[in-house]
């Protein structure tokens, strides 16, 4: 009783302070991965940052001390909520890049107090953006294969080798790589994860193109490199353990419902109803559509029905448990199949590239249909996923070197 | 979503301690070939009834315990998992949801408190022809003076041979296919003019035929309204279908963990199958079509329990999805089991018929995808 | 020209042949498997397979010195098209179970003057009938594995153990079996394949009850059965090629065309019009039923064109190539699911087992379906199928102990 | 079937010789970057003339070779394989069959031979809206006197911007969704009235929009009957089906080759990717669909050499099953490619692309499907 009273005056504190200080200009701000935006580019925008993250509301659940506000997940779910039922946004993990999402929990986990002290803070209140060196061009599912060398020269790492993938490497501060630490140790013994700046002479990044156009990504190329030690996460040498967590909280940050329309986007149905018609009894004009168009509706509704399931389930723990593997590969299949299915209605609209003979929903359309080719192969691949399902989840055995 | 609560996870504990000790799938293998009619054992039938089972849908007023039909789900899924047959969801679980959605106080305290005491089987004679179109039905039902005069035939009457009532779908006016002009009406089996037949169906299950040939009923049998049982009836069906959810859970729920046992014991090659990353795949796709499947259908029965407005569109879901997971695993059931998989003496294909049977009862999944598009209005 | 004028002529002689000598009493004999017919139990039967085999045509391919007529494949095909024309049939392949289609071929191949002299012309005839001992309740799809041994005595080998699926051995004369000769050799090396006498102490027979109901398959049990030296096929300890080549002779008897109609079966979409009915405009009423029927015609036209063009390409030679274990995949996918799909129509009449309320057709559909889901798991399992595709025809490398 | 005969493999052997020295994917990538409106390179336009691909079709009065639509469904795969762009489909091709099928006598010789020597680009201006759907053809042809007046606007015209002859389908009769009604016309691309404007596709082919804005032509540029087109447009339809089903079965074929060569060369976790079987089982799938999807493709360029009454159905059951291979083989094309068949610089996302549009050309899948069902009467 007292609990969900006291979760009730909260949420009237923040709904009231929400309303006070978003500023209205913002409203509809576009806060898509497609153009990341700069802190301090608005003042607005940096104005509402700094209120939110002086409360720590931009990481609740993280330590006051950190920058957080050290509030229950319940909170920090009603915070969500108020927010996005003002129209507001939480603008700290999209400036952050990898910052609140991945480093962020994984230095609460594996951090030293001064790695805390040093770099959460810097998350928190969203002035420095993080990127993350995890795959090579010839370790791309299969991490532990990496080249990336760092070698120990008094108090620092000296860094050689290229990553790819890097998201947002030309626009963040900091990264956290992992980089193979002892040459001899066999493959998973011999890798660490160090943290480093981006602003210096040994790190070169190259944003790459891809089948969708231009992107966040880049190759990211260390040249001698520096880490401090200071910044080695973990024990040195069992740098794995640091990345499989990061992975689960990579799998986590990926299994919300997928495609999670704007509250204006149009309903799938509806936009097929739009270029496709209808027959006299309201059902759409083409069946064999519809009934594929049917069954993406009720794949997204059982995606997001098992979400809160195992939410529930886990009462409330943050939940970096297997079933994430399950979860991203259903909600893959889901955007996947939506971005196929939105081309098909789209017929002759849905080919266009560029030019005014086309909307920019249709423009759009065709872009996230290429870029969602990536949901199944970052974060760890569809099969990589079967196999944790079917070994860590099913316990099925090993099988020798097939991955 | 399904996080059960105590009561719940205690029932779940106790109804599979009970199914596994004592109605495990050998007892309805057992059944089967003794090819008895009733197609059910007794003290199995009992003993449900002693434990309360039987009213876990009804108000306490007439006997029952009020529990909701999550928790009756928890108790079907765990019956599921060992095919164990018994009048509990076409009498307690059925009937009981059309008593008390549609029945007058009369017909509620006469035989509700007789469900839960199991002295009544009160089952649901819907399907006619060979498709599952409840507008379709032609049974007349033609008033006379304070009687009514039943003439047509059901067909797959679920525990229709041990049934004491059947609750009738019937047309008292328009043509079939009108939503206006269906009826409900309690029929006792011993009616006169009604007779019954046992089919002898794949699943083994005790369903029956029925002949009403001029059944004379009092106006007092009729459920509700005459003539305005279209919606009640689809809120009937929705019940029956999310009941029919959860046992699919159970049954494919064992069929999963059958053919996992197997991918860990069988060998092939000098290594057992499981190693195989082909059928290692295979079985995390099936698990993963299980957790999404288990969503809807537990959600479907929660969306009954809170009475929201979102019942139709959950219960296809559940129907749907679930069918849709069933069909695959029960077939994959077969094909990873190989040759033993095939033989009768081996439980696969008992599990494969009951799943059959199952994914088409009151409606197979292209019938609710039909729906739930049109519920969302495409 | 020539040739096509010869084999015009050859044509005209068939047919007239045909016309004069089957039995208008024998018009829609049933032939199924279901019930296997034995030789003698119908005179005009008798005397059809009589006059069938002394001109060899039952066999028409074999040499003539074993009871075949030494006809070209050309010339094969005239007679089966004009057996067919007649509404005449081809008894000998039936009631000679394993004889013409498996074991006469592979004898051809491997078998010594003696061997092909005793055993061919009894197949030729129809009047020996053939089962096969492959798998063993250990060794399903992995023959390599089988446990069945047999011991040198005197001029015979002496064998112990247990085979499945044995076709028809509760009623056949003769039996082809692997079993382990050399036990100390690595799997594949130490087996052989020999024939033997049904009708002899050392062999018992038990028929397997299926889901589907009663059924050919038999376990057969060897104890100190008699199989003579002179029958061993191939060398000793190189039954392995021996079983290849049976194998393949058995996908090939697989890959005709799926479900191949009765001429007076009704056309599935007739069927499905019957039971759902259809709209205004003359589509069928459950337009979702509709799209996944229309999807299983075209696969099943997909598997005729693929057999005829494959054929075409083959310039007729008889095809044991890789291509069968593509056909058999396809054909297997397309009766399953035309079988799925023939219950899901008929709806409430598709549930039967026995009795008056359900049509003959309505419960063999059933029985077919549970029947049909064999075709997946017999003569090489889907699954071996697609190794053997990914390594013999792709070249796709072994994966180690994965099979 | 088609076992090709020695003039049709000599044909292939010097097409996938000339292709891929001449004219591989990495001429169309060049010509994609410099954003030529053309959108294909003269010099391989020349030489497929000058090696007289563009007379295969063409009967010999008319300076063409006449060896059929097998012969030219084999040039067409071997040019999907290298994406190679240019105006051979469209007017050698689509051109070429509707002038044969509907042309006058004048129309064919003046015409026929210019498309030969390349001195004439024809192609076909039918789509409007955002469905394949012809009989839902508004552009209006007004006839007065000896002349007609079209007014209205074209999509997606295959090489619209170096076309000198258009075929426009036009209503001279009824209203939208009659099959009655339609006409083709032969509008030189300067007529007077008639804009077009490039559209940048996905697959960087040179498709056009037109804008008719009143153009008139004398009733001499009529082909065949007024009003009667609906049935000879669906044959040239199904020609132009059939080609396309050629192509993308070189563009499957190129994405199976690509995509098999990675799995026997790419090492991951100390193996070739190949050899884990869950992607050996998935090579073995898509050359299974690949082997079963050309059976369809040549069946219907066979139907279309013999004439037979089977070509509508021919061609659907190619257009879907060929469409259906290509669509899931260019997602694992990408898939198995992993990140870096998500970069521009590697060709994937060039077949991709390709493989959606052609997918949709002429009818998806889906439309071909149900056209299928129709024609066997259900």
């Amino acid at each position: 009783m007292t609990v969900s009273n006291d979760l009730q005056e909260f949420r009237t504190e923040v709904s009231t302070w929400v309303q006070k200080n978003f500023p209205s200009s913002l409203r509809g701000f576009d806060l898509s991965s497609e153009s990341p935006v700069k802190a301090g580019v608005d003042t607005d925008f940096e104005l509402w940052r700094k209120k939110l993250s002086d409360k720590g509301w931009g990481t609740p659940t993280w330590p006051k001390q950190y920058g957080g506000a050290g509030l229950s997940d319940p909170e920090a779910k009603i915070i969500r909520q108020e927010i996005a039922k003002a129209g507001a946004f939480n603008p700290i993990p999209p400036i952050t890049g990898m910052g609140v999402t991945m480093v962020g929990p994984t230095i609460l986990e594996y951090g030293t107090q001064e790695q805390k002290a040093k770099h959460l803070p810097g998350i928190a209140s969203g002035e420095v953006r993080w990127c993350l060196g995890l795959s090579e061009p010839n370790a791309g599912s299969d991490l532990a294969s990496l080249a990336t060398k760092a070698v120990e020269e008094g108090d620092a790492f000296i860094l050689n080798g290229q990553k790819i993938w890097t998201s947002g490497a030309h626009i963040s501060q900091w990264c956290g790589a992992v980089v193979r630490t002892d040459p001899k140790a066999k493959k998973r013994d011999g890798i660490s994860f160090v943290m480093l700046p981006m602003d210096q002479p040994g790190v070169e990044t190259r944003p790459i193109k891809l089948i969708a156009g231009s992107s966040p990504f880049c190759e990211t190329f260390f040249n001698d490199a520096r880490a401090e030690k200071a910044d080695l996460l973990g024990d040195l040498n069992d740098g794995w353990s640091v990345v499989k967590r990061l992975l689960q909280h990579e799998r986590q940050s990926q299994t919300s419902s997928p495609g999670a329309p704007k509250a204006d986007a149009e309903p799938l149905q509806e936009m097929a109803k739009r270029y496709v018609g209808t027959l006299e009894d309201g059902t759409l004009a083409d069946p064999d559509l519809r009934l594929r168009l049917v069954r993406n509706l009720m794949d997204a509704d059982a995606h997001k029905l098992t979400v809160s399931r195992i939410t529930a389930e886990a009462r409330g723990k943050v939940n970096v448990s297997a079933a994430a593997s399950i979860l991203k590969n259903s909600m893959t299949r889901v955007a996947q199949n939506k971005a196929e299915l939105t081309l098909e209605m789209m017929g002759n609209q849905g080919v266009g590239w560029e030019g005014h003979q086309f909307s920019n929903d249709e423009l759009n359309s065709v872009r996230e249909w290429l870029f969602g080719k990536a949901m199944s192969i970052y974060g760890g691949s569809a099969e990589i996923q079967n196999n944790i399902i079917s070994k860590n989840i099913l316990g099925l055995p090993e099988t020798t070197q097939q991955g | 979503m399904a996080a059960l609560n105590e009561e719940q996870t205690l029932l779940k504990d106790q109804a599979s301690a009970w199914v596994s000790a004592e109605a495990p799938v050998a007892k309805f293998r057992a059944m089967r070939n003794e090819g008895k009619e009733a197609a059910f054992a007794q003290p199995t039938w009992a003993a449900m009834v002693e434990m309360g089972w039987t009213g876990i849908l009804i108000p306490e007023e007439f006997g029952g315990s009020d529990l909701g039909y999550l928790t009756f789900g928890v108790v079907l899924e765990e019956l599921g998992k060992q095919l164990t047959a018994s009048p509990l969801f076409a009498s307690a679980y059925v009937g009981a949801s059309a008593l008390m959605l549609a029945g007058s106080k009369a017909q509620k305290s006469e035989l509700l408190p007789k469900i839960v005491d199991g002295s009544a089987i009160v089952t649901l004679a819907l399907e006619e022809g060979a498709r599952h179109a409840p507008l379709q039905t032609k049974l007349k039902a033609a008033a006379d003076g304070d009687h009514f005069t039943l003439t047509g035939t059901k067909t797959l009457v679920l525990e229709g041979m041990t049934a004491t009532h059947f609750i009738v779908v019937a047309r008292t006016n328009g043509k079939a296919g009108d939503v206006n002009g269906l009826s409900l009406f309690v029929v006792p089996a011993d009616a006169k003019g009604l007779g019954r037949t046992a089919m002898k169906t794949m699943d083994s299950r005790g369903y029956a035929e029925l002949q009403l040939d001029g059944v004379k009923v009092p106006s007092s049998a009729l459920m509700g309204p005459a003539d305005q049982a279209g919606e009640v009836l689809d809120e009937i069906l929705d019940r029956a279908r999310a009941g029919l959810g959860a046992e699919m859970l159970g049954v494919g729920a064992q069929s999963f963990a059958m053919t996992l046992d197997y991918l860990k014991t069988r060998k092939q090659f000098g290594a057992v199958i499981g190693s195989f990353q082909a059928l290692g795949h295979r079985a995390a796709e099936l698990f993963s079509a299980m957790e999404l499947a288990r969503s809807c259908g537990e959600a479907a029965l929660q969306e009954l329990d809170g009475q929201s407005n979102n019942v139709a569109k959950a219960c296809s879901l559940s129907k749907a999805k679930v069918g849709d997971f069933l069909h695959e695993m029960s077939n994959q059931l077969i094909q990873i089991h190989g040759g033993i998989g095939m033989t009768d003496e081996f439980d696969a294909g008992l599990y494969l018929k009951r799943a059959r049977v199952l994914e088409g009862l009151y409606g197979t999944p292209a019938f609710h995808r039909d729906r739930y598009a049109r519920l969302l209005g495409f």
